[in-house]
């Protein structure tokens, strides 16, 4: 059974920590808002995008969501703001401030 | 409880306990004197005895490693060593016992380097025994057997998942060939039974992460935790030695008390010198001298307060260590047992012994003297110097 | 301790004296004995002198020292005389027994005024004749199982027989000369 | 096995955001797409050599890895990984895991790959352990703060081989890993980076990951803090690591060297170096002769590859 994190925090006493510290389950990084950790984030002007899809593998975060081929909004609870996708963009449709 | 006679050195008493136990996963790298251990399995899985996944790896740190691998992914795992390949494990044997994985080593106690030397001696596993693995030792062949057969039963048990050691004297068990009951295979792979983990990495049900890192946060907590493991084990060694007396008839504890029933001297040791000071204690009672010994099995976690009430009746106790600690004062065994007096407010006097380093013999007549040595502590209502070598040329 | 007998191997690496002493502890051990049988090791190779030993008792043994008074002594290489002292300890109701083809008195000044018994048995010349080639083991067990009063003969020749068709099963053509070995040794010690 | 771009963008992403990698780190870029290689519907076991993304993708009790994930310590992931596939083999034979199909990745640094780990990587591979092996080479230490390796390239600036007035930088050259690892005479070794639009690492991915036996992927992985560049710019540090041939894409492919791109025009290593602040000392008057030398070790080295790939 999968572990539930919400129950693990710093307060959290010794008795109820998983044994082993091991975490049953996966994914559990995406309630860790890295989001915070910047300001400046790419905008997305969606009217410019081609769906190329060439933002989705530059991001070192996994910040652009792909859907049935489609790329979708930022995930800005996690971007950290790098600019790389911005850069990857051959039509413009990502800006940043700060990259150009 | 059909036993079967038979005569085997120690490494082969082990093979066979593993040949019946058919782990899942054996990764192995060999090394004097435990190296007949993998080789004799090797020579099982050549001969489809076992379908167990035997690994030939490029070191004992890899072994430990690929154990480790194992165990995590929901495989019963094991693998042997000895001295310096106890010491390249050191940091896998803290991660084994942090991830709480149950697994195994057999570990064939020898002498560590500088100088290197072949031969008996504890100093490679005392050096482990803060690493969190449970470590059991034997007196002989049919002990370091019955021990195996044992092990995984106690370190899967739900409340302790710990590692275990489960550790025989180098050449002096491992090589000598005596007399030994076997158990039938079908009645050890019952008594074993099957390993059912519950999180694992190959759980197709459900992922699991092992291997975190740890902030400040949590580290105590988790080391804490750990601690909870081991203080189930002496109960749960007690448990599981009741069952194997049940299917053996072979009686173990966390340690063996002989001829300790009013004993005013005792000798405190461990390992197959163990035999050696029973035939001392033997001699010196036919002369009517009230002399005893604690025999360790289960020297982590230590007993210490069973150990003290063992000795509550002793004036005068020797505790012979198979290693040095360099601490000025005494070795591992010798601390331990004295730090179970103090707590309990003994007033037992106890010097520590330095004895059997390397290989060095020990003989019925040096336990003798052990005792006699004893006498003179006891008359002198002194101890003397706590801290002795035994059999040194000076 | 009622009957229980100690008994030093001195050989050189590589020619057996380790496995000698495993053997007798085998044989032993079929006849109901208490047996060890253990080699004190070092880091030596082949042809270093090495030493084995054997406790066989009625009782169980539980003492794990080397042997340092056996009642017997086997001496496998006799180049090992001049060498090692191979009766120290050794009890004078017992016995040395020595692989030579030389006559006892060409021995006896090497037993440094040893008192007890000396045994001789030519296991080279056994051997060769027996099995062709030179493996001293097989001779010198039977000789020292005879010195030392293991078992009567009878059953230690069918307790090898029994051994000898489990060890050798792929190769049965040896059995033959193993035992022929055998049977020649306990006949030409003396 | 056909390639399409927008199909291996449109797999489910096995590397959750959430971890604490650096801004515009090329290590977790590296991960993405390799994992992009698996196929759905197989599971996997990731291990981990210590290092930066190992401490930043499972810091309890947040693991940032949608599959089984295994971290032990710095210099065993290859040992590691060993002993969980076999327990994949040992389970599978004895009845105890049926009817699912799992693959063995293991990521290490260069740090955990070229030096500390080398010998359990050996191991792994020489044994022939149905696994990938992916180094995600940024060329230095980066966890403890940016100190030379075996990967570390000649002259670079790193906190134990720093520039001084007796020193520019790193002294010796680099390790060439993927000829060690493939004179193991594994089945597959390649090495890559992100160019091409990630065709080239998503189809070496896919290979490596379903090459039975044992198989090793180097890629180059830039560190915007180590290597001191324009965050933004790393796809272009790639792309000029590739066309001046410092970083060749090839692979070994049953004892087989194959190259898998050849510059038009081959550009000059300085090109490469320049926009990286670890190099800049080289551009200072008077250390021509440096950018010369590690010119000629680039031409050397390119030249013998073109060697072995033409044979």
């Amino acid at each position: 059974m999968a572990t539930d994190i919400s129950k693990l925090g710093v307060k959290t006493k010794w008795q109820d920590l998983t044994e082993g510290m091991i975490v049953a389950g996966a994914g559990t990084s995406k309630d860790f808002h890295t989001g915070e950790w910047t300001s400046v984030k790419p905008e997305f002007i969606e009217d410019k995008c081609k769906q190329c899809l060439l933002c989705v593998p530059v991001c070192p975060d996994s910040c652009i969501p792909v859907k049935d081929m489609k790329r979708g909004a930022f995930d800005y609870d996690h971007c950290k703001g790098c600019g790389i996708c911005v850069k990857a963009c051959p039509f413009g449709a990502i800006t940043m401030e700060g990259v150009k | 409880m059909a036993g079967k006679r038979d005569r085997l050195s120690g490494n082969e008493a082990i093979a066979i306990a593993l040949r019946q136990i058919n782990p899942d996963v054996f990764p192995a790298f060999p090394i004097t004197p435990s190296t007949e251990i993998p080789q004799y399995f090797a020579s099982f899985v050549a001969n489809g005895q076992v379908d167990t996944e035997f690994i030939p790896v490029e070191s004992e740190h890899s072994s430990m490693s690929a154990a480790i691998g194992a165990s995590a992914a929901g495989a019963r795992s094991l693998t042997a060593t000895s001295s310096c390949g106890l010491a390249y494990m050191w940091e896998e044997l803290y991660i084994a016992a942090s991830n709480r994985l149950p697994l195994a080593l057999a570990l064939v106690n020898r002498a560590l380097s500088g100088p290197i030397n072949i031969n008996c001696d504890h100093s490679d596993s005392m050096g482990a025994r803060d690493a969190g693995w449970i470590q059991i030792y034997a007196e002989n062949n049919q002990e370091a057997y019955d021990n195996m057969v044992q092990a995984f039963r106690i370190s899967e048990h739900k409340d302790v998942r710990l590692p275990i050691m489960i550790c025989q004297d180098g050449f002096i068990t491992s090589h000598a060939v005596e007399n030994i009951e076997l158990l039938e295979d079908a009645d050890v792979k019952n008594f074993v039974g099957e390993y059912e983990p519950e999180d694992y990495l190959l759980n197709p049900e459900c992922p699991m992460a092992v291997g975190p890192y740890s902030i400040t946060d949590y580290y105590m907590e988790a080391k804490r935790n750990q601690a909870e493991g081991t203080r189930n084990v002496s109960r749960v060694v007690k448990e599981v030695a009741e069952d194997f007396e049940k299917l053996s008839g072979r009686k173990y504890g966390l340690f063996e008390e002989y001829r300790m029933e009013d004993a005013e001297r005792a000798v405190v040791i461990i390992g197959s010198a163990a035999g050696t000071t029973k035939d001392a204690v033997d001699r010196l009672r036919e002369q009517g001298e009230k002399v005893g010994l604690i025999k360790i099995r289960l020297f982590r976690p230590f007993p210490a307060d069973e150990i003290a009430e063992a000795l509550k009746n002793v004036k005068a106790i020797a505790i012979m260590d198979r290693a040095e600690s360099y601490t000025n004062h005494g070795g591992p065994l010798g601390a331990d047992v004295m730090s179970a007096l103090f707590r309990a407010r003994s007033q037992a006097l106890a010097i520590n012994y330095v004895y059997g380093l390397g290989g060095r013999d020990v003989r019925v007549e040096d336990m003798e003297n052990v005792y006699e040595t004893l006498k003179q502590v006891i008359a002198d209502g002194d101890a003397g110097e706590m801290y002795r070598y035994m059999g040194i040329r000076e | 301790m009622s009957n229980h007998t100690e008994i030093r191997w001195h050989g050189r690496g590589g020619q057996g004296a380790k496995t000698a002493a495993l053997l007798l502890a085998d044989v032993a051990f079929k006849t109901g004995k208490y047996v060890q049988g253990f080699p004190e090791y070092g880091p030596e190779r082949m042809g270093a002198p090495i030493t084995a030993y054997n406790r066989i008792s009625d009782e169980v043994i539980r003492v794990h020292s080397n042997i340092y008074d056996p009642e017997f002594v086997v001496v496998v290489d006799e180049s090992l005389l001049e060498t090692v002292d191979v009766t120290a300890g050794l009890k004078k109701e017992g016995a040395i027994l020595v692989n030579t083809a030389r006559p006892k008195e060409e021995i006896i000044p090497h037993l440094k005024g040893y008192e007890g018994k000396l045994y001789t048995i030519d296991a080279h010349k056994v051997s060769m004749e027996a099995m062709g080639k030179y493996f001293p083991n097989t001779p010198l067990l039977a000789a020292i199982v005879k010195v030392a009063n293991i078992m009567d003969e009878e059953t230690f020749l069918r307790e090898m027989q029994a051994s000898f068709k489990h060890k050798f099963a792929s190769k049965p053509e040896v059995i033959d000369g193993n035992m022929k070995a055998l049977e020649m040794a306990l006949k030409e010690v003396k | 096995m056909s390639y399409n771009f927008k199909e291996t963008m449109n797999k489910p992403e096995r590397l959750a955001p959430g971890h604490r990698m650096c801004a515009g780190c090329g290590g977790t870029i590296a991960v993405r797409n390799v994992l992009r290689g698996l196929h759905e519907g197989d599971k996997a076991v990731i291990g981990n050599a210590t290092g930066c993304l190992e401490v930043s993708t499972f810091t309890y009790p947040y693991t940032a890895w949608e599959d089984s994930y295994i971290h032990n310590a710095f210099e065993n992931a290859g040992a590691t990984l060993s002993g969980v596939e076999g327990a994949y083999k040992a389970l599978k034979r004895k009845g105890k895991l049926q009817d699912t199909n799992y693959k063995f990745i293991t990521f290490g640094g260069d740090g955990g790959t070229y030096d500390i780990g080398l010998q359990s990587l050996s191991g792994a591979m020489e044994r022939n352990q149905d696994l990938v092996y992916v180094c995600y080479d940024n060329g230095a230490y980066m966890n403890t703060g940016i100190q030379r390796s075996s990967a570390t390239p000649m002259y670079a600036d790193t906190t134990t081989t720093p520039v001084g007035s007796e020193s520019n930088g790193k002294p010796q050259n680099r390790k060439d890993l993927a000829s060690v690892i493939a004179a193991h005479n594994i089945p597959y070794v390649a090495q890559t980076t992100f160019v091409q639009n990630f065709k080239d690492l998503h189809i070496k991915s896919e290979k490596a990951i379903y090459t039975p036996g044992a198989a090793f992927l180097n890629i180059m992985a830039p560190c915007p803090r180590g290597w001191r560049y324009n965050t933004p710019d790393i796809m272009e540090i790639c792309k000029l690591g590739v066309e001046t041939c410092y970083w060749p894409l090839f692979e070994v492919v049953e004892g087989k060297w194959i190259l898998n791109y050849e510059p038009k025009k081959k550009l000059p290593i300085e090109d490469f170096l320049r926009p990286q602040g670890r190099f800049k000392h080289l551009f200072k008057k008077g250390n021509e002769d440096l950018l010369e030398a590690f010119q000629k070790e680039v031409d050397r080295r390119w030249e013998d590859l073109l060697f072995r790939c033409s044979r």
